[in-house]
């Protein structure tokens, strides 16, 4: 068996500019944060996101010019904040081509590329400018020749339904990332995943993807995660990098072991207004630490603590949230 | 009504609730018992679990994953794991998605950040597409929501910007779409054909409460919040309102889902502050 | 709430003659037995079964003549039983027509279902006599002139991939089944399901339905069940009937629950072989008994003993299996 | 080799083991370290486990949702609850099958009832598929998974009867197959086109081990059991044996193999029954 494990460092240099990426989670949530800042101090760039929604992660990564191509249906911070400035800027300065899907669409299109075929055929969201074709962006920038291989010729397609008459269908094309970084709760050391509460697209993503690297709260036996093969999300041999990263998913929160940190992302969400702004954040929050640790030590042990989940609730009965 | 009589029929007084709290109720009176709800994140969350606790047995669907959530606790966003509680299934986007298309979906609630007469929203762009003036987050899953289920609920913020004649983009669609790939303007249900199964029933803004009539796509007010005047109304639109079938004021909130909204739903005040 | 909670006798009413099925389990495994002698003590015929793969249950309601539409991939008895006798018998004296498609092709077909889309493509089992358009049986039979909305215009269609130019996908129709009947290893009062050990297809099975049947080994409180609710397969507004029935799906095997009974299998099948044998055998094991109850007393107690599962390992170890 | 000289050297001898014996072990030395390994019900069974109890690090999947089994009592079947022992996924078959069609798998095991010289394999009917003489189970996942995988090695009984120039119906693609809708016969490559992933590399059966030719898609020998009589492999196939390959005898087993089989893998004799 070989060995997967390696840290947080070796596992980003895997990434190379230029490469299709697709990450776990949900908006705010189960994000792969401690790799995302450790793609901004390597230097990442000319990246191609595709993903089912974006949200914090990728405003991150927009910000610090990492990405070229942003495909996907949502963007932004939730609660804390509903502008996506870092995208905004970059899509007015011409860095970036932004492809706009729908949920659905996009879920779809990762499924595609999960199960091995070009295309999933779906009724959702007929009559919106999600389908005008005025706005296939990738093809106005001419990256639909067929030349790249992670960009279909067509933004859609329309096809009849041969079957029982229904009308015609909208094709959309697989996703084919050529890597899928996942934050979960927990990893075997053979790379046996487990993920916990919702698992939002990740199967889909890890499956769509050519390489799969997993970052996990904590590594635990294999023989653990087979007792109750049920709750396992990936198995082994899907999986090229293991690294434990207790808390690797801050400021965005994971079922069973802490909140979003609500206040932590508004901060970056208005500092992202401006260049000025978001550089300084930048240089106080990634470049200004060296590893995910200082990071942690910077954030101070009593902050981290109230969010820390409830054993039984699964999130934190301890943070503030709202007015009260 | 007089303020002395409302309090006496249960009913709170314009100084007693913030528009908030009358969008949570207004929307929350739309669930019928036994439906399967589908909720966005935010007002949605608060409709549908005032509903829900007021004895509602309606089912409420989480787009992240959860199914027949029972939250204790209010989640921030549908991601949360204040969703999975007392759920039946904590899955993910795929199976939920599937089951919108497959037509299992009885109700939406959605928001917005503009509409249009045939209740077109958008959630992407303002401004051209192609040269936008400010990029929103996009559609998520309010396309796909509300396209695939059988009523839809949109609760949102009334301005004259964000309620046009027609908008910017079409995200999510209404009675008047696009039809691809033509790009033809057409009734929603020549535009679903056989998939066709129902559209957005009632916009509730911190204003009003309008409904859609549906052979013309048009919408209409169907009342009109108390404090709320007409040409007031008609102000923070920006395309003439049908009033012709407007059958008065929307009914204020009571006192008792007031007191659940702020005691059990939303103690923590995630989304609500109590007007003071 | 409405009280879905009902007799075995009540929810095999409420299946109709004519209707088309489908089931939980795969081959002999987790079939919804019990409902299947009631069905052909009931005298259901007429049925059209769709199934992602087939097995003894069919066998016997095939046999009983109960059936005439088999939609599958494979029938058969596994280790027990290699020929399918009574699908043998009533295709050549045309009582059945049987419709083959590949496993790959029967699951896209009842996934397409499940979501709610008219096809899916798929790039498996090219090449061989599945897709021979002259074995397309209920096109030859008159069936597939879009009267019957159970009963896709085509069998198969083949499309052109526009995306990345991979050539003639293979689209399968959904399967639009009436009914699901599900064998659970527990249910909630309310009708959330939980299934243990392999799920097979029976999420898409019981998705792809119409209307859901859940016979359950244990009716449990709600409250257990939505203690864990990613350990659970369907959500109570999916499911419309649910019967308690222990050891409901002997003589195929529950995960958790009791092994196959292998010898009693063997010995349907040797009956199977031609019509009087058979004739004996239902009438000794079916019309020769009045309930689930009075079959399981006839069984006796020691026997389903020697099949119980163990706690720990989730099959018998008590079972004799093999020579030895 | 001369019975002593074999002993000496760890293999039994022909008195020492039975058909199914060997074809387990010949079907085992296939695999190669860290493949996955896809494996139908019966002596693909035998063959996977004992690969694995011999020490390939090769992980296996069965077809009913079992993803990397490390299965202690042998499966009768793949929806056996034997074969979620120890693996890393239970799941159902959209999962296996979605990874099957991604790319994912190595090598398959499977059987077949008849096979012609191009490897196409028959398990649905014996005569006219429109007027049969018998029916037989259907393709199962058969065809899928060999049509999917990158190699394929079939594990079946050799009768004149069940080894055609060309068989009834082609359940599961060999090299040389039918291009629908058109129905042209073409080489499997031009079949498959860019999802072209590999074929059958070998069938196994109770008398000989066989190869195929991938440019002209023919089967031809590689080894021949021992104690099987060239005339006698010729006599049992339906069309002339191409031998001009023969690399000679097949290697027994090891009764380091037979142990692995008839003590760990099989020790209740599910599948195999010791040579008395």
């Amino acid at each position: 068996m070989q060995d997967k494990q390696c840290s947080l460092k070796e596992a980003v240099q895997m990434i190379s500019n230029g490469s299709t990426l697709t990450f776990s989670g949900f908006t705010i949530w189960r994000r792969p944060m401690a790799v995302i800042f450790e793609m901004i101090r390597q230097g990442k760039n000319n990246l191609h996101l595709i993903e089912v929604n974006s949200g914090s992660h990728s405003e991150m990564l927009i910000g610090a010019g990492a990405v070229s191509i942003w495909e996907s249906c949502w963007i932004g911070h939730e609660l804390y904040g509903k502008v996506p400035y870092c995208l905004d800027r970059k899509m007015k300065s011409g860095d970036i081509t932004a492809e706009d899907y729908s949920h659905q669409h996009i879920l779809y299109r990762m499924q595609a590329g999960a199960a091995g075929i070009p295309y999933m055929p779906t009724w959702a969201s007929r009559g919106t400018d999600i389908l005008n074709p005025e706005y296939d962006m990738l093809g106005k920038a001419g990256l639909r020749d067929g030349q790249n291989p992670r960009i279909p010729r067509q933004k859609y397609a329309f096809v009849s339904d041969p079957f029982y008459g229904e009308g015609e269908m909208i094709l959309v094309p697989a996703a084919r990332p050529d890597v899928c970084i996942i934050h979960a709760q927990q990893a075997g050391e053979e790379g046996t995943v487990r993920v916990m509460g919702q698992t939002f697209s990740d199967a889909q993503a890890a499956k769509a993807a050519d390489k799969v690297i997993v970052i996990a709260e904590e590594i635990v036996p294999e023989s653990y995660l087979r007792e109750e093969p049920d709750r396992n999300l990936l198995p082994s041999y899907l999986v090229d990098a293991v690294v434990e990263v207790p808390w690797g998913a801050y400021p965005t929160g994971v079922y069973g072991y802490y909140d979003v940190d609500g206040a932590f992302l508004r901060e970056f969400a208005s500092a992202s207004k401006n260049e000025a702004s978001l550089e300084a954040w930048f240089g106080e929050w990634v470049y200004g630490v060296e590893s995910h640790e200082e990071f942690l030590d910077k954030l101070t042990v009593s902050h981290l603590m109230s969010l820390k989940a409830n054993g039984y609730h699964k999130y934190s009965t301890r943070v503030k949230r709202g007015v009260k | 009504m007089e303020k002395a009589l409302m309090q006496r029929e249960g009913y709170a007084a314009l100084d007693e609730y913030t528009s908030a709290d009358l969008l949570a109720v207004a929307a929350a009176r739309e669930v019928r018992e036994e439906e399967v709800v589908f909720a966005g994140t935010g007002l949605p969350m608060l409709a549908i679990m005032l509903a829900q606790v007021s004895g509602t047995s309606c089912k409420v669907i989480y787009e992240a994953g959860t199914i027949e959530s029972q939250s204790r606790s209010l989640p921030s966003s549908v991601g949360d794991p204040r969703c999975v509680t007392g759920c039946s299934i904590a899955s993910g986007l795929l199976d939920v998605f599937d089951q919108l298309q497959r037509g299992r979906i009885d109700l939406a609630f959605l928001g917005g950040a503009e509409i249009d007469q045939y209740g077109n929203v958008n959630t992407t762009v303002i401004g051209d597409y192609l040269h936008p003036d400010v990029r929103f987050p996009g559609s998520g899953g309010n396309s796909d929501i509300n396209s695939l289920s059988k009523r839809t609920v949109f609760i949102m913020l009334q301005e004259k910007r964000r309620f046009k004649e027609q908008v910017d983009y079409i995200t999510s669609p209404g009675w008047r779409v696009r039809h691809w790939p033509s790009g033809e303007w057409v009734h929603r249900r020549r535009a679903y054909g056989q998939k066709f199964a129902g559209g957005p029933t009632a916009v509730i803004t911190n204003m009003a409460v309008y409904r859609f009539d549906e052979e013309s796509g048009r919408m209409y007010v169907d009342t009109i919040h108390p404090g709320v005047a007409k040409d007031m109304l008609q102000e923070n639109a920006g395309f003439p309102l049908d009033f012709s079938r407007c059958r008065g004021e929307t009914v204020p909130p009571t006192y008792e889902e007031l007191d659940i909204l702020y005691q059990v739903v939303d103690p923590e005040g995630v989304f609500l502050a109590k007007k003071s």
